[in-house]
C-alpha cells in the first residue's frame, strides 16, 4: 500500500521525517523502529559546526509553534565521522540536508556528502533563523538556481530542493530549481513569524524572530504544494502542520508523492509511524492498491 | 531516559496552595522507570490548540500503586489547562524524562525555592531520612506548604519578609548548614538567581552541587535542540537529555 | 486610557472593526454600542455591486478560518444612499473599504467617498479571493504605490492601505505606498490557502483557495507589523488573530498605533467591545495613562 | 433574529441512536426567545483551536424550566468535541438566531430526513396536535427513533430498505397525505435532495412550503456572507439571517 518510490529511491511508505525536529534520527530509535521510516532527513548541515542562536528558541503559538534553533550542528565532517556509521546500521534511506552560507559552501558540502550511506540531498535555501543566512537564496528564483546547479555538479545523489513560503511567488522559484536540474522539490519551510511577550515587551524568541510550523499554517503550505505540484513535473515534497494520516493524505491529494512530518514529533516521539499507519488505514478505506494512486487528485 | 508514552487516568488533582496544584496520575510503566530529578512531559490532549506538551518534574512515584504525582504553578495557559482536568479525566504522560539526581548516601542538603521543591520531594524520599537536611525559601510563609510534605531529619526555612522561619533567602542559611551537618553534597532546584547562589556557596565550602534546571521545551526528547544551554568548555547541553539535572561545575562555571 | 488620534481623526479607543467580518456595523447595532468602537471598516465595496463567490465561502482550519466571500457587496453607490445614512446615526468613525478591478476604479471610487460621513479610506490591495483583482496590486510595490497616488489624488480623506502578507518583503511594500503619500498602512490582510476534503477529493472551498485568518496567523502578522513599522514614519494598523485584549497589546508593542478585530466577531458578535475592555484592564494593569504609550516598545 | 449569548450549564447529552445525540442545556433567555426553526450557535470553549461555532436547531424548549434541546449526529470535530461534554460542563451558546416557520392554524405537513427532523418537532409542539400530520424518512428502521417524540395526530414512517413503515422515500407518501389531510402548507428540513422533492410535490399540489436549509456558518449573524445562498431574481439570501427558513418559492424555484 505505502511503498512510494522518489527520485529513484524505494521507500517503505512516504512519510519523511523531516528535518530538525527528529535528530539524527538516532534519538527515536528507542521510541519507533527506524527500519519503518520512510525516510530521515537529518537535522540541517553546515559545512562548519555551528553553536545555533541563544536565548529562547522555542515558543508555542496558537496551533503552531515557533523555533529559531539556528541550525545548531556538528558540521558535515562530524556527521560523516560519527554519526551516519550508526545511522547505516539502519535499512532507511537518508536524506542530508544542507544549509550553505554562500554558494560555494553548497558545493561544497555535496561533494563531501557524495557518499555511500546518503540516499537523498535536500537543498535548505530556506532557513529563516540564520543571519545572512540560506533564506536569501530561496526567497529570489535565480539565486535559487544557482545553488541548485552547483550542487547538482557535485553529486550523484537525487537532489531535493527545500523551498520557503516566505515568498510572494512560489511557482517561479519551483519552477527555478526545476530548469536548474532539480530531482524534485520539497516544502513548506517555516513561515518568519515573531511572538511578544506582553508583560515584559520583549520578543519571545532569542534571535526575535522564529519560524512558524504546526497545524496553524497547514493551509498556506497546502496551497504552495498544490501551486507547486502544478507548475513542476519533478516530485514534490509536501510537508506543513501534518499531524495525522489524513493530513498526509490532503497533502498526497494537493500533489506531494511524499510527505514530511516535522512538529508532529515534538508533540509525540512516535508521531511518524502513527501517522504512517493511519496514512495505511485511510488508504485501505479508499480502496486504494497503492496510496500514490491519490497524488494530485484534487484539481 | 528513553520515555514511556501513557494515556494516564487523573486520581487526584487539587490545589495545595496558592495557584499550586497537586496531581496524582495512573501511568505505572511511568512510576516503575522513574528515578528523582527526572520529569514527565504532558500533553494537553483536551485543548488541541496547545500543541506542545509541558514538562513537570516528578515529585513522587509509587510503584505500587502505579502513581506519579506532581506539584505544579499556574504558569500560563497550559498549566491552567492542566488544572481544570478533573479526577477520572486522561492526561497524556512521556516519561520519565531526562538525567536525574545522583544520590548519595552521606549527610546531603537539598535547597529548593518555589515549585522547584518538587524534584526534591522524590529525591528525599529515596535517600536515608537521618542524612538529609530540608532548605526551603520562599517570599512568604504561604510558600512554604511544603514542609509537611517531607519526611526527613530537618527543615530549615526562610522568607523574604520573616513572616515564617528565618527572615532572608534559603542561600543565607546554606554555608552554616553545610558546615554544621558536614554535607557531601547539595541538590538544589529554584528559580535561576537561587540555583547560582547555592552554586557559588557550595563551591566555596569545596562539596559537590547537582542543579535541576528548567527551559523551554519542545520535544523532551533530545531530537528539537530547543531546549540548548552553555556548557563548560563551549558545550551545549539539552536540558531534556544531558539535564535537568547537571553538575552544577558543568552549567555555573564554565570558564 | 484608550483614546486615539489615527490620521488625525479621534477615535474612543484603538480597537477598529475589521473589514468583512463586521458587515456594515448596523448587524451588531443590536449585540454592542456602536458608538464604542474605535472606527469601523465596513464591508469591503467595489464599484459595481458584486455577487461574490458561489460554493462554500468558509471553512475552519487549525487555529484559524479560510474565506472566500469573493467581495460580494451592493456597491459604492447603494452604500452611499442605503447605508451610510444609518450609519451615520452612530457616533463612530467610519472607515470606507475599497477594492478596485483596475487602478482608475480606485480613483473613482475614492472620489464618490469624498463625502460626509466617511472618516478614512482603507485602500484593499490585497484581497485573495477574486480573480483578476486586487491582490495582484498588493504584492508589487510598483502597482501597489500607483494605486495610493490616485486615491489620494482623489480624496480629501486620510488613506490608509491595506496590506497583503503574500510578499516576500513587506517592507518594500509598506516603504512604497508612504512615499507614494499614504497616511497609514493597515495589515495583515489573510494569507492564501486552501483545505482539501480527503473523503471528496475536493477543495473545501467554492473558488478552491481562500484567506487565512485567526489565531493561527497571528505570529506572522506580528512580525510583519513590526517590520512594517520599524520601516514607515506614518502609522500602522496591525491585524491578523487578534481574539484578547493581551493580543491588541502585542501587536501595540510591535508598532500598531490601532488595531483591527477581523475573525473574533465570527466567534463573539461582542468581541470587540470585549477585547477593548481587555485592552484597557492591561493598560491600567501596567500603569500606562494612554495605551498609545506601549505602540512600539518591542524594540 | 438578535441572539443572546449565554453560557449555558449541560443538563443532559446522552446519545439517542447510533452517532446521533440530544443535549439539554440550561439557557432560560435563549428558551424563552425562541420560536421554531431558529437556530443556536455553540461555541466549542473546551478546545480553542475551533475557533468557529457550530450552528445547531432548536429541537425544543421548555421556558419553565429554562432549557433548550437539540439533537445533533456527530458530522466532524465539532459535533465530536460537543459529544464528550458531560452533564455539569458548560457551552457557549448564541442564540437563537434567524427566521424560524410561519406557524399555521390549518392542517400542516411535517416532513423531515435524518437530523432535519429536530427543527420539525419544536415546530410540531407548537402547532395543534390535530392538525399536523408528520412524515419522517430514514434509510433504514433504526433511523425512525423519532416517531416517540412527536405527540401528532398522525405519524407515517418510510424507509428505504423497507425495514419498517412504507418501502421508498418520505416524499413518496408526501402527494397523497396533502390531499387526504387537506394541507395547507408544508414545512420540510433533511437533506437538500429530499426538501427539494418535496418542494416540487407542494408545487404541483399548489399548497406553500416552508424549507430549513444548512450552510457552511461563519458568524451566524449577518455579519460576514459565510453562508449566503442563492435567490429568485438574483438575490443572495444569508441562511443565517434571512433564514435558515425559507419559501421555498423564493430558494428553489428561482427562474
Ligand atoms: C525539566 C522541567 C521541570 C519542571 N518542573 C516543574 C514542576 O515540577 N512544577 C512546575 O510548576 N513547573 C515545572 N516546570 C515549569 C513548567 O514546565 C512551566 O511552568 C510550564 O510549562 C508552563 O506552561 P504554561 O502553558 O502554563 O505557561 P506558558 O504560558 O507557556 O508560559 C508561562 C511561563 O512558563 C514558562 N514555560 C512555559 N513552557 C515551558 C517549558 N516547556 N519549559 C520551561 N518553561 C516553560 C515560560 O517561560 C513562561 O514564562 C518545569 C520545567 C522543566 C523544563
Ligand atoms: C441552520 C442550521 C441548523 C442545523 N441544525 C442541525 C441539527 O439540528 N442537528 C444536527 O446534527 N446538525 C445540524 N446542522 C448541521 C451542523 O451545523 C453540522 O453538522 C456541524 O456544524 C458539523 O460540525 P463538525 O465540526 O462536527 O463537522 P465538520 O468536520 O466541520 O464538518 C463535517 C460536515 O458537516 C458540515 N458542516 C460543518 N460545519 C457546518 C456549519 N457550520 N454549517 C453547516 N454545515 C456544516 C460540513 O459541510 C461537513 O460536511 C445545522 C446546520 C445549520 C446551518
Ligand atoms: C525545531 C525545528 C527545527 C527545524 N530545523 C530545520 C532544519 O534544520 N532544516 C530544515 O530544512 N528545516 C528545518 N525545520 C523545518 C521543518 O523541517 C519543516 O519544514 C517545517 O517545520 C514544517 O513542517 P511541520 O509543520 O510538520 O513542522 C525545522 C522545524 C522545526 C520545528
Ligand atoms: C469573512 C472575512 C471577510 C473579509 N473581507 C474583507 C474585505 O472585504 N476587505 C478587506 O480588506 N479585508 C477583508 N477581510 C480580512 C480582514 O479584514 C482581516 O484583514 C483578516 O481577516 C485578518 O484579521 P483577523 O485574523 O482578525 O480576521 C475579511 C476576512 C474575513 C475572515
Ligand atoms: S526539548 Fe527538544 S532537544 Fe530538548
Ligand atoms: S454566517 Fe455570517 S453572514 Fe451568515
Amino acid at each position: 500500500m505505502l511503498e512510494t518510490v522518489l527520485c529513484g529511491v524505494t521507500m517503505k511508505s512516504p512519510v519523511i521525517a523531516a528535518s530538525g525536529t527528529f535528530g539524527f534520527g538516532l534519538e527515536y530509535a528507542n521510541y519507533l523502529d527506524l527500519n519503518t521510516v520512510g525516510a530521515i532527513s537529518v537535522k540541517g548541515l553546515s559545512l562548519k559546526p555551528r553553536r545555533g542562536n541563544d536565548g529562547r528558541r522555542i515558543c508555542e503559538t496558537p496551533s503552531g509553534m515557533l523555533n529559531c534553533i539556528g541550525l545548531e550542528n556538528p558540521g558535515v565532517e562530524s556527521f560523516i565521522n560519527d554519526i551516519l556509521p550508526q545511522l547505516s546500521t539502519y535499512d532507511v534511506p537518508i536524506m542530508a540536508n544542507i544549509s550553505g552560507s554562500d554558494i560555494e559552501e553548497y558545493g561544497k558540502m555535496a561533494a563531501l556528502l557524495d557518499i555511500e550511506g546518503i540516499d537523498f540531498l535536500e537543498v535548505n535555501i530556506s532557513c529563516p533563523n540564520v543571519k545572512n543566512g540560506c533564506l536569501a537564496f530561496g526567497v529570489d528564483p535565480v539565486s535559487a538556481a544557482q545553488v541548485t546547479r552547483i550542487v547538482k555538479k557535485n553529486t550523484h545523489k537525487p537532489v531535493i530542493v527545500k523551498l520557503t513560503p516566505n515568498v510572494t511567488d512560489i511557482v517561479s522559484v519551483a519552477v527555478a530549481v526545476e530548469a536548474a536540474g532539480a530531482d524534485g522539490i520539497s516544502l513548506i519551510n517555516t513561515l518568519l513569524g515573531m511572538a511578544i511577550d506582553v508583560d515584559t515587551w520583549q520578543p519571545f524568541m532569542g534571535n526575535r524572530f522564529g519560524g512558524l510550523s504546526g497545524p496553524a499554517v497547514k493551509p498556506v503550505a497546502v496551497r504552495m504544494v498544490y501551486q507547486a505540484a502544478q507548475a513542476v513535473h519533478i516530485p514534490v515534497i509536501g510537508m506543513g502542520g501534518i499531524m495525522s494520516g489524513r493530513d498526509a493524505a490532503e497533502f498526497m491529494l494537493a500533489g506531494a508523492s511524499a510527505v514530511s512530518v516535522g512538529t508532529a514529533t515534538l508533540c509525540s516521539p512516535t508521531a511518524i509511524v502513527d501517522i504512517t499507519k493511519e496514512l495505511e488505514q485511510y488508504g485501505q478505506g479508499k480502496g486504494l492498491v497503492n496510496i500514490g494512486e491519490i497524488v494530485g487528485q484534487c484539481k | 531516559m528513553t520515555g514511556i508514552k501513557q494515556i494516564g487516568t487523573i486520581i487526584y488533582n487539587e490545589p495545595v496552595a496558592q495557584s499550586v496544584y497537586k496531581m496524582v496520575v495512573n501511568a505505572p510503566d511511568i512510576a516503575k522507570a522513574a528515578v528523582p530529578g527526572t520529569f514527565v512531559h504532558f500533553g494537553l490532549m483536551q485543548d488541541s490548540s496547545h500543541i506542545l506538551r509541558r514538562p513537570i518534574s516528578l515529585a513522587e512515584t509509587d510503584i505500587e500503586k502505579g502513581t506519579i504525582t506532581i506539584i505544579y504553578r499556574l504558569a500560563g495557559e497550559g498549566t491552567t489547562c492542566m488544572s481544570q482536568l478533573s479526577a477520572g479525566q486522561v492526561i497524556d504522560c512521556l516519561g520519565p524524562l531526562g538525567r536525574g539526581f545522583t544520590p548519595s548516601d552521606k549527610p546531603v542538603i537539598l535547597i529548593g525555592g518555589g515549585v522547584g521543591v518538587a524534584p526534591l520531594l522524590f529525591l528525599a524520599s529515596k535517600l536515608k531520612k537521618e542524612n538529609v537536611t530540608v532548605i526551603i525559601g520562599g517570599k512568604t510563609a504561604s510558600e512554604l506548604f511544603w514542609t509537611d510534605m517531607f519526611d526527613v531529619q530537618k527543615i530549615v526555612t526562610t522568607t523574604d519578609d520573616g513572616s515564617a522561619g528565618k527572615k532572608g533567602v534559603a542561600a543565607d542559611v546554606l554555608a552554616e548548614l553545610i558546615q554544621s551537618t558536614g554535607a557531601a553534597i547539595v541538590y538544589t532546584c529554584g528559580p535561576t538567581p537561587m540555583v547560582k547562589k547555592v552554586a557559588e556557596i557550595a563551591k566555596a565550602c569545596r562539596i559537590s552541587c547537582e542543579v535541576s534546571l528548567e527551559a523551554y521545551m519542545g520535544c523532551g526528547t533530545g531530537g528539537c535542540l530547543g531546549c540548548v544551554i552553555d556548557g563548560r568548555g563551549g558545550k551545549r547541553y539539552k536540558v531534556c537529555h544531558d539535564g535537568p539535572v547537571f553538575d552544577a561545575e558543568e552549567v555555573f562555571f564554565r570558564a
